[in-house]
C-alpha cells in the first residue's frame, strides 16, 4: 500500500486547514456522529432552507481521515438540494463498499473521489464514512420535520 | 541479547519486504515454537475430555489439566492448587468476582473502591453489579503521571469500603501501582482486593505468598499461551463461601430435579467441557518463561524502556507520557504525535510494518480524566530488541511529513 | 468406506501394541490434521488481537474472526452473522441465555420448561434462576426409550410457559427429540425455544431457517474443532432486546465513569479478548465437516449405529436401552451388562484400548428418572468404522469373565 | 496394566458373594459415604460397644471395586478396637498414596493389601478409598459421642 494514496494532498490538506470545521450558530440541525471504536467524535451543522442546504460546517475530533472526509463532502453539499445531497452520499457509501464503477456516477463526488482507496483499508473505512452516514441521518430528519 | 525471535516465527516472517516491528504485546502476545508445538502435540496425542471418562485419552486430559493447575500456582507462589481456576480469559475472572461475590455481598450501603486507571474490564462489570445491589463507586485519581498516591487512597478507604479493584501494572501508561500498600490497608478495613494482573503477570515477579490479594487475574494470551485460557486466583476461605457462577456440567455433586448441590472448589466454578488445550498451551508458556526467568524478563524489558524513553525523545514533536521515574513503570508506554491523530501514526506506521495500538486502549475514562482523545501505545515482551524500537523510532519520524506538516 | 482416520493422527497411533478404538465422541471429538494445521498456522502467520488494531496482524485477526461469523451462520442456515455469538461452550451459552434473558424476563408466575432428558447444562443454570425470580421449573416426561411424547408436551405447556429448552440429540440415549413440534408450540403460546444442539449440530442437518428456534447452542470441541469455542445463535430481535452478560474489553460503546453504553449485537455479548484461535479452529472444522457433508457423516453414523446395536444385540447380557425404532436414534447408544457396574466396564475396555465413557453422562435427573444408577455409552463419529464396533462387542464379551462371573 | 492385577480373585468374589452387604437394624451409627462423580454410593454400618466395632455392614450401589475394598475392610476391622481401626486406615490410605513401603505394616491390612494396584488408576482410587473415608468419619463421630 501506497500512503501517498490514502493521505493525499487533497486529504492532508483537508486535515490541516479545515475552513469547513466551524459551530455554526444557526444551524437548523446538528446532528452527531461518533465511532466508538475509534474514539471519533464529530457534530455536523446544517442550515436548511426549504429543500435546500444552504449551508454546512462541522466541529469534533477524528483522524486526518475522518476530518477531511467531512470537510469535502461540506464542500461537496453546500447549496445542493436535500435529494441531490442523498444521491451523492448513496454513490459514495457505494464507491466505498465498491459496489459502482461507473465513471459518471463518480465523478459526482468531485474530491472526494480520492477517498475510494480507504475501501482498502478495513480499520479505516469507518472514519472515512462516518460523516456521511451522519449526514443521512441528518437528512432524514429534515425531511421528517418538513 | 539472545535472540528470542528465532523461537517466533511469526515475528522472522516478511511482510512486503520485511519483518513486523511488534510492538502490541500489551493487547496479545505472540507464541514460541515451544508453545505452538505443545498444542500440536496435544492434539496429536493425548486429547480427551478432562474428569469424565475411565480410558486413556480422558485420564491424560485430567492429569495435564490438574498438573497445570499446579504449576499456575507455583507460578505465580500461590500454596494450594484448589486456589486456581480456568477461565476463559481475565475479563471473565473478574466478572465471576463481580457476579459471584459481589452481587450476594453487597448491598446499599458500601463502596466498591477502583482506580480510574482500570481496564474497561475492571470497571463496567462492577457499574453492573453497583446498579443490582445499590453499592457505590468509588475512583481512586492519579497524577499526571497515571500514578495513584497515598493520600487519596487514604482518604478513599473507609470502613464502607467492601471492594477493592485494580491494575498492578496499567496498560495504557504502564504504572505499577503501589498495591502492597493498598492491599494491607484493605486487609486493615476488611475489604477484599482484588489485583487485575493481565499486564503485571507475563512481565515481572507476582508473588500471591507475600502480597497476599483475595484475588489475582490475569489471561493467558499476553504470557505466550493460547486465547481462550485465563486464571482466577482466590483464597481458599474466599472461594470456598462463594456461590457459583457459570453452572452446568462437571461442576456439580447431585443434581435432583429443582435442586443441585455443588462440587468443591475449584471445580465449582468451572462449567462445562474446560479448555485443556489452552491449559496445555498455558503450562508450556510458563515453562518458556521460567526458563528465560522472570527476572531476566523484567531486566530485558527495562532496558528496552529504557531506550525507547531515550530515544523518543529526541523527537520534539513526540509527547511521552508517564515521567520520569523509571521506578515504577515497566513494559510499555503511551505517547502522541504533535497535531496527528493516534490512528492516523498507527497506519503510517503499520505500513512500515511496525505495529503499536492507537486509541483509548480500553480505559476510556483514564484517557479522559487525563485530558486526552486516545493515545499511541508501544508495549513491549521480552523478545523485542533495539532493532524494533530504532524502527520505531525512525518511523515516527516520518509521521508528521506524510501528513504534510513540516517536519 | 473411506478412511477417514488418515487425518486423524491419534486414532492411529499405538498405546500398548493397539490403536484406540475411540467411541467417547459425545465427551469430545478428535481433530483432524487440516484443523491442527489451520491452529498451527494461524499460530506461526496471523496471530494477533481482534477488533483493536490497525495493524496487519490485528487486521488479519478480525478478519478471520468475522469471516468465521459469518461461515457458522451459513453452516446452520442463520440469516444474519449478527444472529452468531461465540462463547467458550455451550454450557457458556446456556448460562448466558439463562441470565440475559432469563433473570430479566421471568417472574413468579412464569413456567420453564425442560425435558427431563436435558444435560445438567441445561438444568442448573434454570435451577439458579428459577430461585432468583421465582418461576417455576416443569419437566416434560419421556418414555421407555428416553423419547418425550406429544400428549405430554401439549399437557405441559400453557399460557405460563415463558422458556422451552431441551436437547435435539439426547446425550445419554441418542434420542432426536421432536423440536419442530416444540417449537412450533412455543410460538403458539410465546414461549421461547431453546434447543441444545450440542450433540446434534455435528452429526446431522440443522437448519435455523426453517426450525427457526429462538436460541441454538453448541461447543466447537464436538465437532473436531478445539476446546474453548462455543456458539450461540439468538434471532437478532431476541439478542438485541437483551441486556449483556459478560462485560468489560470489546463489547462496550462508552464507558464513563457511572454508566456504560453498549456496542450492538453480536459485540455486546463478546467481553474480553476472544478465542480467535478457537475460531479458526472451528472454521476449519466446518470446512472438514462440509466437504463430507454433513448428510453423508449421518448416513455413516446411521450404518455404525445399525451395526452397533444388531452386534450388541449378540450377547444377552448386554442390555441396550433406546428401543427398536432407529428412526429417531442418533450417533450414540447406552447399554448396561448384567451384574457389572459400567465404571467397571470402562475399565475393562480401556484396558483393550476401547475408549467409551461410564457413569451419569451429566445426566442425572434422567438417569434417576429410567430408574438406573449408571449407564455404560458408546458415541460415534463419521471417523469410527465397523472395526471399532467389533472391537467393543468383543471387548465386552470379555467383560463378565473378568469379574468371575460364567461367561 | 494386567486386569488380573486389579480384579483379583479375591476382588471378585467379595464382589460376587458380599457376604458384609446387609443391612443392619441394631447398628449405633450409620454412615453415608458418596463418590459423586462415580454415583458410587455407600452406607457403612457400625455398632460400637464401648471401644469395640463388635459388628459391621454395608449396603448401597458401586462398582466392584468399591464393593469388595468395602466387604474386605469390614472383614478386617470386626471385631477391632476404635484406635485400631484407625490405624488400619491410617495404614491402607497411606498405601494407596505410596506412602508407605514397610511389609510389616501392610501385613496389618490383611487380603485389603491386594488393593495397593489401584492406586496405579487416578480414576479408580476414589472407589477404592470410598469405605475407608467413610469409616474414618463415623469413627470420628463414635469419638465424639463417648
Ligand atoms: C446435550 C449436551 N448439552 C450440553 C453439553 C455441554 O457442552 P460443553 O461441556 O461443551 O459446554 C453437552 C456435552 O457435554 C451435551 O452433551
Ligand atoms: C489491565 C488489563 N486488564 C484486563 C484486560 C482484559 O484481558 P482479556 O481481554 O484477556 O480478558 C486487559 C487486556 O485487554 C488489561 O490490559
Amino acid at each position: 500500500m501506497d500512503l501517498n494514496q490514502i493521505y493525499t494532498e487533497l486529504i492532508r490538506e483537508h486535515n490541516k486547514n479545515p475552513i469547513n470545521k466551524i459551530k455554526m450558530l444557526d444551524a437548523t440541525i446538528s446532528e452527531k456522529g461518533h465511532n466508538p471504536s475509534c474514539g471519533d467524535e464529530i457534530i455536523l451543522h446544517l442550515k436548511v432552507k426549504e429543500d435546500t442546504i444552504v449551508d454546512a460546517s462541522f466541529s469534533g475530533i477524528g483522524c486526518a481521515i475522518s476530518q477531511a472526509s467531512t470537510s469535502m463532502m461540506i464542500d461537496l453539499i453546500r447549496g445542493k438540494k436535500i435529494d441531490e445531497a442523498e444521491k451523492i452520499v448513496d454513490i459514495f457509501l457505494k464507491m466505498i463498499r465498491k459496489e459502482i464503477d461507473n465513471k459518471e456516477e463518480l465523478e459526482k463526488l468531485g474530491d472526494a473521489i480520492f477517498l475510494k482507496n480507504i475501501s482498502n483499508m478495513p480499520v479505516r473505512v469507518k472514519c472515512g464514512v462516518l460523516s456521511w452516514h451522519t449526514l443521512k441521518i441528518a437528512l432524514e430528519k429534515v425531511k421528517e420535520d418538513n | 541479547m539472545k535472540d528470542y525471535k528465532a523461537d517466533f516465527k511469526i515475528l522472522k516472517q516478511k511482510i512486503n519486504g520485511s519483518t513486523i516491528a511488534y510492538l502490541d504485546n500489551g493487547a496479545t502476545t505472540q507464541k514460541p515454537l515451544q508453545v505452538i508445538k505443545a498444542i500440536e502435540e496435544y492434539n496429536k496425542l493425548y486429547n480427551g475430555s478432562p474428569h469424565r471418562g475411565a480410558h486413556y485419552l480422558s485420564v491424560n486430559a485430567t492429569k495435564i489439566y490438574e498438573d497445570t493447575r499446579g504449576k499456575v500456582a507455583k507460578f505465580i507462589g500461590a500454596r494450594n492448587s484448589r486456589e486456581i481456576i480456568f477461565t476463559k480469559n481475565a475479563t471473565e475472572a473478574l466478572n465471576l468476582i463481580a457476579y459471584s461475590y459481589g452481587m450476594n455481598n453487597l448491598n446499599a450501603e458500601d463502596e466498591i473502591l477502583l482506580a480510574i486507571t482500570n481496564h474497561h474490564s475492571n470497571i463496567v462489570p462492577w457499574q453492573i453489579i453497583a446498579k443490582k445491589t445499590g453499592a457505590k463507586i468509588i475512583y481512586l485519581d492519579c497524577d499526571k503521571n497515571g500514578q495513584i498516591y497515598k493520600e487519596d487512597i487514604d482518604k478513599k478507604i473507609n470502613k464502607n469500603t467492601k471492594i477493592i479493584s485494580l491494575s498492578h501494572l496499567t496498560n495504557v501508561f504502564g504504572m505499577v501501582h503501589p498495591i502492597e500498600y493498598i492491599i494491607g490497608k484493605g486487609r486493615e478495613y476488611s475489604a477484599i482486593t482484588i489485583i487485575d494482573g493481565a499486564q503485571s503477570v507475563p512481565h515481572m515477579k507476582v508473588d500471591i505468598g507475600s502480597l497476599k490479594p483475595d484475588f489475582l487475574v490475569f489471561s493467558g494470551h499476553k504470557m505466550l499461551a493460547s486465547m481462550g485460557i485465563g486464571v482466577l486466583y482466590g483464597k481458599l476461605e474466599k472461594l470456598e463461601e462463594m456461590e457459583p457462577f457459570l453452572s452446568g456440567g462437571d461442576m456439580i455433586e447431585y443434581v435432583d430435579l429443582y435442586e443441585t448441590s455443588f462440587h468443591e472448589v475449584p471445580y465449582k466454578f468451572e462449567a462445562g467441557t474446560q479448555n485443556v488445550e489452552g491449559v496445555v498451551s498455558l503450562s508450556a508458556a510458563i515453562d518458556y518463561i521460567e526458563n528465560i526467568g522472570i527476572e531476566n524478563i523484567e531486566t530485558i524489558e527495562e532496558e528496552l524502556l529504557k531506550y525507547a524513553l531515550k530515544k523518543l525523545k529526541e523527537n520534539k514533536y513526540v509527547e511521552v507520557y508517564g515521567g520520569e521515574d523509571l521506578s515504577n513503570r515497566k513494559s510499555l508506554l503511551s505517547f502522541n504525535v504533535k497535531d496527528v491523530h493516534s490512528h492516523d501514526v498507527a497506519t503510517i506506521l503499520d505500513n512500515n510494518n511496525v505495529a503499536i495500538r492507537a486509541g483509548h486502549h480500553c480505559a476510556q475514562p483514564f484517557i479522559k480524566h487525563m485530558g486526552l482523545n486516545s493515545t499511541c501505545r508501544a508495549s513491549f515482551y521480552f523478545y523485542n530488541t533495539f532493532e524494533d524500537i530504532d524502527r520505531l523510532v525512525d518511523s515516527l519520524g516520518g509521521v508528521r511529513g506524510v501528513l504534510g506538516y513540516g517536519s
